[in-house]
């Protein structure tokens, strides 16, 4: 079920360098709306939509987050929606995380401007939720505060040491399943670093899941260019990020 | 309220405006926010033989006012078709047009055959897909084979059975009338214009497949100039599209001499395309005098 | 700053960006904003043996990120170019390239020969004119056509030659190779995408030549399509050309195997664009550690 | 001598329904703009820029003045333009009309959106001038006040009478004829009307030039398609509405 429109911008702030969180009221949205899935976005001019993740829900409010970098002409012209002006989306998109029962620990790893859908994950652990972040450096850094808000332990990563470890989340994911094995690994960014963070998943024999990427058409299944291929029953095949993803079982994946 | 319905090839539409094949999967995607059962038909997603995979990702670029796409027909096979998408279509009162796409002559005729013993409303052959290695453009580019193809499939059917063409050929008008010889019902066109964009940081393809299919309003002019040296050339209908995005395009692609059009990738940015389209018409018609959409059908008068 | 530099077919080019002939007349109209001298050459205006005087209006229509257009040649005649254009261009630093587009085989002939007695740099044969009763794209859409007629040409002078291609074929890659072996020391491409418009209030087609060359944005994947599959099936060198309208479009175009690019319609909508082409290609080449444009040429990956 | 330029709008006014009045400050523009001449204008989306006629001059604020019509998507974009929003133009273009020494005696008709023009021109004139305008009907009548307010001499017609007298511009013309020849007459408006002023003005003897339209390309003159045929000599050829017009002598124009 999804919704299609033309919603209000209700807040807006850059969270670092080209990097955008909007809060949008959209209650028919954020009423049906999981974690993992995402918003599918017009950007005036252009003819294709982009995928953005949700960041976060907030079902009393009736608003959903979303945070995205400025990768092109088209992701630039959505921040220049400003706040108050409409968004036009679709959502809510794709299939979301599997949240485990209460009382579960998970471990949330974010890589880049794939963090932001762990917001919304981690926050359904709260202290059971170690999120794992990693970006290039200190000024790419985003969305600590909110996790330490809703209570995660946060483990951040730089790759050049200016701030937190220096050192890849993968590193770190290691370390931390020495300590103690999570019920569940939940993974989004780069493919090299989802492709590292599976096969440490499965070397320690706990469930993953990843939230994938493709350049994408319609975003409701329909186009079928959004491929990715996954393995069921032994035999591989194209299954599409906006329909049967973007969030998949590690074990699917073939990178 | 302006009478919308229009007789093409034999079948009744209740009103012109079709999703193109692969842009509209088998009419499921869409329900969340319209009934497909509003639209005169659906041409489904392209069908092959036997279940197939497609080209890997990326299978789409943009472009200025543009998509190009290389899913290369991946898709669950005729059976499947058959066995689960047609029922379900044909629940919706909606014209069920089949699209078939194989490899070679002999599968197409199988394909026919199949299609031939179902429900399905009508037969579109497409001879055009430019994103697959056999089949596919090789046969709409050339009249004798584009010839051939038609002659194959008709002898295997006798469902309405209507031709897409690809403009990339130095003369559609030529491929259309040896299809039209061979007792095609119908032509659709166009096909998507043969395209290609690099990541210049890269320097590697956008498309994994190199090259893919141009669709969207960029296309419209060459299409609608395609639509109307076709309808002027042979005497069996033509269902136009190529960048139909609004339904002044609608009605500018019939005024060219379509008598149903298609749109596509007009869709992935804005899903309610096509209804948009036909409340639209609908509105043209009333404010222009218009009784029936059937009196624009080819009302262009040339200089 | 990076050197832009590129010899083409023998010409030195002080940068690889041309105006397209028809888009930048003889090159005083945009003296007003910068001079036609920053540029790395100019394609003149058409021209005919005797003076043309073109289509009856209107000649040009707008569509999604382009525009069709419809000129028909109109020029002042070989004389005029010669005595009095010609002159005014070669004292600008520039290199002039003489777009010719005769009605015959002969008169292409004729204009060569005088073109030969001149100072222009190079000469590019149009065969591919959408707009034009007589000759036009009737040479450049067959192959023995467009093999005749270069073949005519080559024999009337030593200058650079360099073929303009029509994009309304099957296989421009085979046009290309025949033009190739006939001589021609280059070829340019794409020429225009022949579209139509209709104005559905009057239900007359928006030109009153009826249909009308697309250009702009809306073609350029196409352009980079076929310039990539003609610089990979021939070794003489490729002007792009089709809906360039930025550096990064430029960069793109040579990268699928442009050695220099032409624009044309950008230029109606910003007459700084070839200035700023350049502009931007010289900032992109510092910021890539590209020393040379040259390194860009052909540069693309195919997967 | 052009320029190209982002310039803003310091005034903005709905003058009739889907009639916009803009002022522009472009200092380097008014100080060479002539009467007559146009404005070609870049609409945000849209590949063609539209051709606009400057309707007034004040080389002393360094103005210019267009107004213009909402005719399709084009310059309905144009018209989105907000007070203090740069407007893209390349101006002044074209040959303007010509100015006869003071004293002289002339008459300015303006058909429907063709009347803008005429007010920069007319108040060259003063009270020598006698302003025609005609309208589909009241409410689409503009610019009067403008006339007034430079002395000119008005009369308005509009094709249902509901503003002024009922009828055709050309009936004012020919009763003002009767009454007394001027030196010049100038015209701007649908080719039906300027035919017939032309018509008029040869039976009388009185010099006239109009302003043609046609859909252009560059503006200036290097794309040839705003073709219009002219004779000169006896020879009927394609002039171009951009750089030879939009001002032609009467007997230059073949209708």
């Amino acid at each position: 079920m999804y919704k299609h429109g033309k919603y209000p911008v209700t807040e807006k702030k850059a969270v670092a360098k080209g990097i955008f969180d909007f809060t949008i009221s959209c209650k028919e949205v954020a009423e049906i709306a999981q974690c993992g899935q995402f918003v599918h976005v017009a950007a005036e001019g252009f003819m294709l939509r982009r995928p953005i993740s949700i960041c976060d829900i907030d079902k009393e409010k009736g608003t959903i987050r979303i945070v995205f970098e400025v990768r092109g002409k088209g992701t630039e012209k959505i921040s220049d929606i400003k706040k108050g002006d409409l968004i036009d989306m679709i959502a809510p998109l794709g299939k979301g995380f599997k949240i485990l029962e209460k009382g579960k620990k998970a471990v949330c790893i974010g890589g880049g401007i794939g963090t932001p859908p762990m917001v919304a994950v981690a926050k359904e652990y709260g202290e059971n939720a170690t999120v794992i972040s990693g970006f290039r450096s200190a000024s790419a850094v985003i969305l600590q505060e909110d996790f330490k808000a809703q209570g995660n332990n946060t483990i951040l990563c730089t790759d050049d040491g200016t701030a937190g470890m220096k050192g890849f989340v993968t590193t770190a994911l290691e370390e931390c399943l020495d300590k103690e094995k999570p019920d569940i690994i939940y993974a989004c960014g780069p493919s090299a670093m989802l492709k590292a963070v599976v096969d440490i998943a499965k070397k320690n024999g706990v469930y993953c899941q990843v939230s994938l990427e493709e350049r994408m058409g319609c975003g409701v299944g329909a186009c079928l260019v959004c491929a990715c291929k996954v393995v069921k029953d032994g035999e591989e095949f194209y299954a599409h990020v906006c329909k049967d993803g973007p969030v998949f079982s590690a074990e699917e994946v073939v990178f | 309220m302006a009478d919308l319905k229009v007789n093409f090839a034999g079948v009744e539409f209740k009103n012109p405006v079709i999703p193109a094949s692969g842009a509209y999967g088998y009419g499921r995607e869409y329900e969340d926010l319209y009934p497909v059962s509003l639209l005169g038909g659906i041409s489904v997603k392209g069908t092959t033989l036997n279940k197939k995979d497609g080209n890997p990702p990326p299978r789409i670029a943009e472009t200025y006012a543009g998509m190009l796409n290389s899913v290369g027909l991946q898709n669950g096979g005729v059976k499947k078709f058959l066995n689960t998408e047609l029922p379900y279509l044909k629940t919706k009162d909606i014209v069920v047009i089949s699209n078939i796409a194989g490899a070679t002559v002999e599968e197409c005729r199988e394909l026919a055959a199949l299609i031939d013993n179902s429900d399905a409303d009508m037969i579109e052959l497409n001879i055009s897909c430019p994103n697959v290695k056999q089949g596919g453009a090789a046969f709409g580019t050339k009249c004798d084979s584009a010839a051939a193809i038609t002659r194959a499939v008709r002898s295997a059917t006798t469902k309405p059975l209507m031709v897409k063409l690809s403009p990339n050929v130095t003369s559609i008008v030529d491929i259309a009338k040896a299809v039209e010889a061979e007792g095609a019902d119908a032509v659709s066109l166009i096909n998507t214009l043969l395209g290609m964009r690099i990541d210049i940081k890269t320097k590697r393809p956008i498309l994994k497949n190199n090259v893919g299919g141009l669709s969207g309003p960029a296309v419209f002019p060459v299409a609608v100039r395609m639509v109307w040296q076709v309808a002027n050339a042979v005497s069996i209908p033509v269902c136009g599209m190529g960048g139909i995005s609004c339904a002044e395009d609608a009605i500018e692609m019939m005024m060219a001499g379509a008598q149903t059009i298609q749109l596509g990738a007009a869709i992935f940015n804005n899903p309610y395309a096509p209804v948009e389209i036909i409340e639209g018409m609908n509105k043209w018609c009333d404010e222009n005098g218009v009784r029936s959409i059937t009196e624009i059908i080819g009302a262009v008068k040339p200089w």
